[in-house]
């Protein structure tokens, strides 16, 4: 029997295709995270009022911030998850090697954080008119958006989104790693987390969050989290060579 | 106290990423109903999404009031503005008024007597500052109810407030509080994804700032008459 | 062309070495037992030749290459055990579409025959299928990959005895039909020593024997008698098992090179000779003691 | 044969006598292309590498030859072949265990003969 040959970037079209199809249920919690995220967004980021003599004021703030955080958090999960033996093994059922692997979950991470990029700004939209049509206040003040920022909006969500999603994979490597990576993890991320808050200023989760979230050239934004992502990934490849490729 | 503040969001990340990733990994292990009932779902979610996005960027805006925003800084300007100039009517000079305040409205009243006493109605809810300015007029009172520019969160709310109410009855002119203002709305952002590079707001700064204008009204009256009640004399 | 080429490979964990030093060839087109105990390695074996374990030394070579994380392995190899996981997303029926997406010599008619032979549901799950029932769809995605290297460790585990001898017929019409290097393992001989044209007996990650199953059939002969006639006899001779069957009766497995003289002294002493099963010669060669299981008992 | 006739026959040797007995029963006539490895493979059950072996034994004693690129047929002197083979065999077996057992039993050469032709007599009388 002749051998076959086959070329690494049709293979790794063949497994992103094959698991489009069996990670499909993964939607199936972001439909659900999102419905939670809009329920929890009832709540308002804020509320301010005043007065004077002939006037007075209630302003109710609303926007999709919990939406898109709880999109990094699933982002984050989903990405773990499919680090795991049970999904990970499903590939070696078929032709693969471990980069094709890597490569075609980096693609499929990269195509939900996209979809849910774009969904958390159509969520937002769903939510408003939900708000329009639950609470009495008719009047509504909305940010009017140019053409960039509803672009750059939309792009820097799925970026933050993929953000979450990479460092959920580099940790998700590590626990495959070694299970006890499971515990030090976070209790080192949350320890440190609640170390620095007892400090009284919260310097390393305020950098963090600043290193991406205050600045304001998109551009700048997006060299910053494509190279982060792309050093948590190329680790995470990286960790997996330590590894036996199947057990 | 400000510790417990502090870790408080820390906390909440904490619980709802574990109450997230409890709920993605016990569905996971469930069997899903396969790809085509997850397909269904999907897509009728997306569909949901597409229509009411569609709805609210179509036909909201007949309910949306699309502010012209202002940014802190020229608010700030404004109210400073406002403020010396009250501040110098109360030393007796009132000038410029134009450009910081809007003339609201305008009374004029024929007045015969010699003696006019400015009475407020319902004091201790409503006061309004009252200048009088002596002017070469005769069996008139003028009266002109200025408005200083108001912004709630941004948005000019000048337009929507209403002038009180003026009376002359015999020797007394009543001023009555106009219908009270209220204003409750619905502010939406789109989430800091969005506000981030806009340039307008830092999402990490409190952007609720609202300037509340100042009113008064400007009596005019004729040089000779004698006016009682709570009134400040200006540009004598 | 030899397919898969051994040299004194080894696979430890840790101190403990689960395969130990092994050489062997496979030959192209061949079908091949691997036999041995269970715990022997085989599984293990398997795996460093499909590609999933790293050997700790010597050398492995599969389609003359390295196939540990190959691509160029694993596009011409398939691999199926009981523990084959599928995604739990997808039914069987869409398994096998994606199985036929993936492997260039898919035979997708086949592949459904199969099933509706087998009876299985295209709209089950993976997961909620039995045991042997797993083992079948694994079985028919082995067979209609149509992989020049196909590799089943313990293909039948859970299917039933009429599965069974349909999945061997199964696979000896499609090796005839498109013929294939082919590993079969398993710790029962019996079921499979038909299909095989070369066993490779393996013991505690030692190989053993690697023999065609005939020379094998021919590897040893038993000698029965009286006990001191059989002790007389295999004196000078070493003896491959060696078993106490009754009053005063033994029973010897020597290895099948004895000159006719010797046969003739059996003859002489009343023993009867008797050729041993490949079964047989399996069991006798792994087995840890020279006297089996009833060594464990003789404490006399 | 000093291995008992109990004993299990490999299964080239059973592929081989079933060959030999369709030729001597005349299925299959001198010239005609006998089974290949593989149809014998299929019927037989067994991996054709056994089966081949099986031929090849049959080709070893000219009872098939091999036409090149169409396959193994039969000699036109097969049955005899496979009959002298047979007695050769056979007989040397039975002629082996009878020696043997007049050895022990001490009966002598000449009693065995004459035991041997009388008993020849008998039966070729009875098929007469």
């Amino acid at each position: 029997m002749y051998l076959t040959e086959v070329k690494s970037w049709d293979i790794v079209k063949k497994q992103y295709r094959y698991k489009l199809k069996s990670y499909f249920g993964v939607f199936t919690s972001l439909v659900f995270i999102q419905l939670l995220a809009i329920f929890f967004s009832f709540n308002g980021t804020g509320m301010s009022g005043g007065a004077s003599n002939s006037i007075s004021y209630e302003v109710n703030y609303y926007s999709g911030d919990i939406i898109l955080v709880f999109m990094m958090i699933w982002a984050f999960i989903t990405a773990i998850i499919i680090t795991t033996k049970a999904y990970r093994y499903d590939d070696f059922s078929f032709i693969t090697n471990r980069s094709i692997s890597h490569f075609s979950n980096i693609l499929f991470l990269l195509s939900v954080s996209i979809f849910a990029g774009i969904s958390v700004y159509l969520s937002t939209h769903l939510f408003q008119v939900l708000v329009f049509y639950l609470k009495d206040n008719f009047s509504i003040i909305k940010d009017t958006l140019s053409v960039t920022t509803w672009l750059t909006g939309i792009s820097a969500s799925t970026l933050y989104i993929f953000l979450f999603a990479s460092a959920g994979y580099f940790i998700g490597v590590l626990i495959q790693l070694h299970r006890g990576f499971a515990f030090i993890i976070p209790t080192f991320l949350f320890g440190g987390l609640i170390m620095d808050g007892l400090g009284g200023n919260p310097t390393l989760f305020m950098n963090v969050s600043k290193f991406f979230g205050a600045e304001t050239s998109f551009f700048l934004f997006a060299v910053k989290v494509l190279v982060v992502s792309i050093v948590l990934l190329l680790s995470s490849i990286g960790i997996s060579n330590r590894m036996e490729v199947r057990k | 106290m400000s510790i417990i503040v502090m870790l408080i969001p820390i906390l909440f990340f904490v619980v709802i990423t574990m109450g997230i990733g409890t709920y993605m990994v016990r569905s996971n292990n469930k069997r899903s109903g396969g790809l085509r009932k997850i397909k269904w779902l999907l897509g009728g979610y997306t569909l949901v999404l597409l229509l009411a996005t569609a709805f609210s960027v179509t036909l909201l805006p007949e309910h949306v009031t699309e502010g012209k925003m202002v940014t802190r800084s020229e608010m700030d300007k404004v109210q400073a503005a406002q403020s010396k100039i009250i501040d110098r009517a109360f030393a007796g000079k009132l000038e410029n008024v134009k450009g910081a305040f809007l003339e609201k409205e305008n009374w004029s009243f024929p007045f015969k007597g010699s003696t006019l006493d400015i009475n407020m109605i319902d004091k201790e809810m409503y006061g309004i500052m009252v200048f009088v300015e002596k002017k070469k007029i005769n069996g008139v009172v003028e009266a002109t109810h200025y408005y200083g520019k108001s912004y709630i969160d941004g948005m000019d709310f000048t337009d929507k407030i209403e002038s009180p109410s003026l009376a002359v009855d015999g020797k007394t002119l009543s001023i009555k509080a106009p219908k009270m203002l209220e204003v409750s709305f619905t502010k939406f952002s789109e989430g800091f994804a969005f506000s981030q590079f806009s340039g307008t707001r830092n999402a990490f700064e409190d952007h609720h700032t609202s300037v509340m204008g100042n009113d008064f009204i400007l009596l005019s009256v004729p040089s000779d008459l004698n006016i009682t009640g709570d009134v400040n004399f200006v540009n004598e | 062309m030899n397919v898969v080429v051994c040299n004194n490979l080894t696979k430890q964990y840790g101190r403990s070495k689960v395969i130990h030093s092994m050489s062997f060839q496979l030959a192209e087109n061949k079908i091949t037992g691997l036999i041995g105990r269970n715990g022997a390695g085989k599984t293990t074996l398997l795996k460093i030749i499909a590609g999933y374990l790293h050997h700790s030394s010597g050398d492995v070579q599969v389609f003359s290459e390295n196939p540990f994380n190959n691509l160029k392995v694993s596009a011409n190899t398939i691999f199926i055990d009981n523990e084959m996981s599928f995604s739990q997303g997808l039914t069987l029926k869409e398994l096998l579409e994606t199985a036929g997406s993936f492997y260039q010599n898919w035979d997708h008619d086949l592949a459904l025959r199969l099933f509706d032979y087998f009876s299985l549901d295209p709209k089950q799950f993976h997961g909620n299928l039995s045991k042997g029932m797993q083992s079948t769809f694994n079985s028919i995605i082995g067979l209609a990959a149509r992989c020049p290297l196909t590799i089943m460790d313990e293909p039948t585990s859970g299917m039933d005895s009429g599965t069974r001898k349909d999945f061997y017929r199964a696979l000896l019409k499609e090796y005839i039909a498109h013929p294939r290097t082919i590993i079969l393992s398993s710790h029962l001989l019996d079921e499979v020593e038909d299909l095989l044209e070369d066993v490779l007996l393996i013991k505690s990650g030692e190989k053993c024997l690697h023999l065609s199953i005939d020379s094998l059939r021919d590897y040893a002969i038993g000698v029965r008698g009286k006990t001191e006639k059989v002790q007389e006899w295999i004196d000078r001779i070493e003896t491959i098992h060696l078993q106490d069957i009754g009053a005063n009766l033994s029973y010897a497995v020597v290895k099948n090179d004895r000159s006719i003289k010797e046969l003739e002294d059996a003859r002489q002493l009343g023993l009867e000779i008797t050729s041993v099963s490949a079964e047989d010669i399996c069991s006798y060669l792994t087995s840890k003691t020279k006297g089996g299981i009833d060594h464990v008992f003789n404490r006399g | 044969m000093l291995i008992n006739a109990d004993s299990m026959k490999p299964i080239y040797v059973q592929i081989s006598e079933w060959l030999e007995n369709e030729i001597l029963n005349e299925t299959i006539q001198a010239d005609e292309k006998v089974y290949s490895q593989y149809q014998l493979a299929e019927m037989f059950n067994v991996n054709p590498a056994t089966a081949g072996k099986g031929i090849n034994l049959l080709a070893d004693d000219n009872v098939l030859y091999k036409k090149r690129g169409l396959g193994m047929f039969v000699a036109a002197d097969a049955r005899e072949i496979i009959l002298r083979k047979r007695k050769n065999s056979k007989l040397n077996t039975l002629v082996n265990e009878l020696a043997r057992e007049a050895v022990q039993l001490q009966v002598e050469v000449d009693e065995l003969v004459t035991m041997i032709k009388d008993t020849h007599q008998k039966i070729k009388e009875e098929q007469a």
